[in-house]
């Protein structure tokens, strides 16, 4: 769950972390609206300064003008629904921290610069020595020797506050199953250090366990975009794109296979919808209700299964219950083995679907079918 | 020999009389695999498929002997199990559940590498040594004895080119699946290293997918160690660019982690590079 | 720091572990006595219920007779100068919880046994398969399955309550720089589980950073006992004896080697007094004046050091100056040796004092001169 | 050979511009032993007896190498600087303060636990192997290379029977003395082992007190393991029961901690008991 930032704002609150004082408005007849302030959409896209979508303002006139003007905007698809309108900061220095981990290396990852407020993303690549990289154990977390390693590199004189504010970035990154805690940039003004960002994602697995908080933000972000909180998801991934062949793998390895498979034989897929590799009849039957929900003009449909831990059995009745209970008109291609194939074929054949082995085989024939109905 | 596993390993099944627990065990059994112990706490005393099932590992390890842990607990206490199984004195972990929280995975990983402890995964098909071990979920028929070593992040894919392979009359002395997470305990480069030392492997089939750095790493690893001929399959070359596609290492960071820069990586390292299944066993065929 | 009972139990309160409620009477006459209660001595020593420092009573009456009958008390050399009245428990079942260190494995170690109540000391002894000993990591404490296996072992029915509690009395070892947390019994009642009494001991190695806390008790402890707090007293440990022949060491081991040659040459030393390895000038005049002032009437002073980290010339400046200060008639056998030997070999000479080299002959002669002494 | 200390030690001094720091410095660099660093965070560029001071331990090692640290820092300050050079990558911590607080000392002893670190202390005088290196408190004047292991929990008792040794002309091949707290990083059986698989050492003396199993969990070791003939020396014979004399670990706890039942222990062994430091040295010539 990604974080709008004035939500990101509220948990810095919260853990003791300084942020400037603001208000979140919907309209520009809204009489939060203060100026001198900065006014800043809420999206959960980054770039959003670069597209426009912050406004210094000096006067309350400027303050509804730009407040007109940014919730108009549309910013990476995203259509801007909130801001939040904040007291101006008097910025000395700029600097970028953040707490995340490392995946490959298996360690969470402190990385600060001094090259704040900047995009952090060109910094990495054009001069990746600005960035310090410093690996932390999780529970050790933030020794006093990081802390000076951290302060020293970014050249920061009082280090008491910052060691103050850094311990409690850490403890937001672990009480809250934080992936991902930025601040860029962190300023140092006149009375201190100020949070002027908050970029925060709660990790989604973390959600049983922190119900309260989710709950409480994906309301939040719900009455802003209007939309319905969304359920958790399990383990599908569906990524809409842009073709006629409708797919459902098992597996993300033989999903992103049977995509360059697909492309390889001159078609394109609709889709790509990944059901993991621990699924149920349910979770099989949710899938294909999402390509077709998603997807109704496909002119093919390509489930690539090969069992480890699910079952075929499974698998095969979460197929033929979806066919029952919907018209489902164009052809089906279905690759499946593994565990419990020889059940699931026989399923498969009661229904009177048919069944394929070869997954190139399935693919030429899901491309062909997508060809023909066109 | 094979890696990882093999005729010597001992299983402790964590998780045993769940649903996932019950219907795997079986299957590592079937397999001929060797489970000892299961471990469910509060279910002392009962057996699943003729199992004995202890409260804890440390209670189980006092009464049999276990030298590797397949867990099926539900992620919110996996780190819990894990934990326990390492501190009764496991040193091989096969984590299978996806959903594990991050900071769990990353504690485990902590508490392991400071015991010497191997983790496999989270979110891991596991491990088959064929016609020896089976610890995982890979699907028995789709392997067979022989010589080639494969290594994964995705077990779907794993079985799929495993099943190519064997089809086409070419066997696997193990097959490692690394785990679909945004986070893994074991990487390509740690089973490829295990693989160049391993007697009973004469060629190494590494399977990668967009995102990410370790195919990279292990193509640097490869140039400069591995004296065994290497066949690597990327997957992901028709994926949107900056879109996730379910592993969350699948995110295309920058160029580093296109299918493209992979495949170049490899090659340079002298890693023959396939786009098919097929194509992986033609080039294990020529390789003699 | 030792804590009494009524302190270990306010910090038991804090922490949110159940106690009985109660009230501290330092006179038969407090409005505070009520009945049934019971009336318990507040010692810092164990074993006062075996001594008669505890009693169960129905009336006000039954109250004030034990008040006056135990403040009348002396437990193993201790006045008793306070009382806590508590309330009855409904015990149902009884339990000891502790957790401590094990100094020679290095980790921290839970202790429970279903035998609670009892002298557990003599259950160790006895019957050590009734007391398990669970070592714990110390970052990361307190796991489930370590609570589940402590459970098991006690019986306890009730699992989330205790886990509760073995987790807070774990936070409170950690927290609290503390080296014992002891609940002896700990028990199940009607209304779960309490902690009956309390015995926790603080590091005084962490009196710098707990000092509010070593403030807050050691003024309370001064209060009922009318002595005034003690002061941090360093490296120096001292431990009166019935002898006469003064002892001054730079080193436990080498104190209790001279203590050995004392008696086996047929002396008997007055005190152990050992500095630490890495002392000072101040040290060394604050170690003759702790043996001076305690022990007025020894007959030799035997001084043995080796110096390692600790210079000679600063020993024999300590040494010196007390002579200075102090008109010190009896023999003085100073055994002196290591770092800056020959500095201090100057001191010593220049202010007329005798330096042994050999430490038998200086043992030898300090016995031979309290005899002379008699 | 020499054990844990000798020529190819490098050593990073922590907290090297205090008071201690430097007279230690000092010394060491006197007896020869190579220092390659100092840290005292805030004072990077300047020099100690000529050893560059850095500003971490990660600093340093990125300019210079060590492979052993010895720290001077405050008691308050010591579990983060072990924990600075443990993550640095040394491998030897020898923590000579006294009065770090307990939970320092416990979380200290994890973390080196998990990444194969040796600690000696807290509260220890160090090691000394004459002739070669001198890691810690010993004077240098008491010492003489040769063939005799020497261990002890008390530095100063260490001094003691080394120079009465070396008077009577028997030199050492290591002197390790263990810290007087509560809690020991390395155990006299520790150290044991190590001089047993020692070819420089052909005689061990152990120097032991009342309280704690440490001598008596040695014994057993000795008796089982090794081969080498042992002295042993139990001091605190005259010490009243159940009075603490300062070390934490000299309380008597039970008959098992007494210095009678140790001697007994030590003597059934194998091992010969004596009672003064002129003793272990007729021992030891007895011993050809």
């Amino acid at each position: 769950m990604k974080l709008y930032e004035f939500q990101g704002k509220a948990l810095f609150k919260e853990a003791g972390i300084p942020v400037p004082r603001g208000v979140i408005v919907t309209s520009s007849d809204s009489s939060g609206l203060f100026a001198p302030s900065v006014v800043k959409a809420q999206v959960l896209s980054g770039g959003r300064g670069k597209a426009g979508g912050v406004a210094l303002v000096s006067t309350i006139e400027e303050a509804r003008e730009a407040a007109d003007s940014i919730l108009a905007m549309e910013l990476k698809g995203e259509p801007v629904k909130a801001l939040l309108v904040e007291e101006k900061a008097d910025i000395i220095r700029e600097f970028y921290l953040a707490v995340t981990f490392d995946g490959e290396a298996g360690t969470p990852l402190f990385m600060a610069s001094a090259e704040g407020g900047m995009d952090i993303e060109a910094v990495a690549e054009k001069t990746p020595e600005k960035i310090l990289k410093l690996p932390a154990d999780p529970l050790w977390g933030v020794t006093d020797y990081k802390i000076r390693a951290l302060a020293d590199f970014l050249g920061i004189e009082d280090k008491r506050a910052f060691a103050d504010l850094v311990r409690k970035v850490w403890k937001l990154f672990r009480e809250k199953d934080a992936v991902l805690v930025e601040i860029n940039p962190l300023v140092l003004t006149g009375s201190g250090l100020v949070a002027l960002d908050s970029k925060i994602e709660i990790d989604d697995n973390a959600r049983p366990r922190l119900k309260a908080l989710f709950d409480e933000k994906l309301a939040e972000q719900a009455a802003i975009t209007g939309a319905v909180p969304e359920e958790d998801s399990g383990t599908i991934t569906y990524v809409p794109l842009e073709g006629d062949v409708g797919l459902i793998s098992d597996g993300a390895g033989t999903g992103m296979l049977s995509l360059d498979l697909i492309r390889d034989m001159g078609g394109e897929a609709a889709d790509f919808c990944e059901m993991g590799g621990l699924t149920s009849p349910e979770v099989m039957y949710a899938a294909m209700d999402r390509v077709f929900s998603d997807k109704p003009r496909i002119k093919s449909l390509l489930v690539v299964l090969i069992g480890g831990f699910n079952r075929m059995d499974e698998m095969a009745e979460g197929i033929t219950s979806y066919v029952r209970d919907h018209k489902v008109s164009i052809p089906l291609v279905v690759r499946l083995c593994g565990t419990m194939e020889e059940e699931g074929k026989v399923i498969m054949k009661e229904a009177g679907l048919p069944v394929y082995d070869d997954l190139l085989t399935a693919v030429a024939d899901a491309v062909r079918h997508s060809g023909e109905g066109r | 020999m094979a890696i990882l596993a093999d005729r010597n390993t001992r299983v402790l099944v964590q998780g045993i009389t769940g649903k996932s627990g019950i219907l795997q065990t079986r299957s590592l059994i079937d397999y001929g695999t060797i489970v000892t112990a299961g471990v469910t706490p509060g279910k002392a005393g009962t057996t699943v498929e003729g199992v004995p099932v202890f409260n804890s590992a440390a209670e189980a390890l006092e009464r049999v002997e276990a030298n590797a842990a397949i867990s099926f607990v539900p992620p919110l206490f996996a780190k819990d199990a894990a934990m326990e199984a390492m501190e009764a004195g496991i040193k091989l972990i096969v984590l299978t559940m996806e959903g594990i929280p991050n900071h769990d995975v990353l504690d485990i990983l902590a508490y392991a590498s400071g015991r010497g402890v191997r983790v496999l995964g989270p979110g891991t098909a596991g491990i088959i040594s064929p016609g020896k071990c089976k610890l995982g979920a890979h699907p028995a028929r789709m392997y067979r004895e022989g010589k080639v070593g494969v290594v994964s992040k995705s077990g779907a894919l794993s079985y799929e080119v495993s099943k190519t392979l064997t089809d086409a009359g070419i066997g696997q002395s193990t097959v490692v699946a690394l785990g679909g997470g945004p986070i893994w305990g074991t990487t390509q480069l740690d089973v490829i290293k295990l693989f160049n030392e391993d007697p009973e492997t004469e060629a190494i089939v590494l399977l990668g997918e967009i995102g990410g750095g370790t195919e990279t790493a292990a193509a640097e690893y490869i140039a400069g160690h591995v004296t065994k001929p290497v066949v690597s399959l990327i997957v992901g070359r028709a994926a949107p660019e900056g879109r996730s596609l379910g592993h969350a290492g699948a995110i295309i960071r920058g160029r580093a982690g296109t299918a493209e820069s992979k495949m170049k990586a490899l090659e340079e390292a002298g890693a023959l590079v396939a786009t098919t299944p097929a194509r992986v066993v033609e080039l294990i065929r020529k390789l003699g």
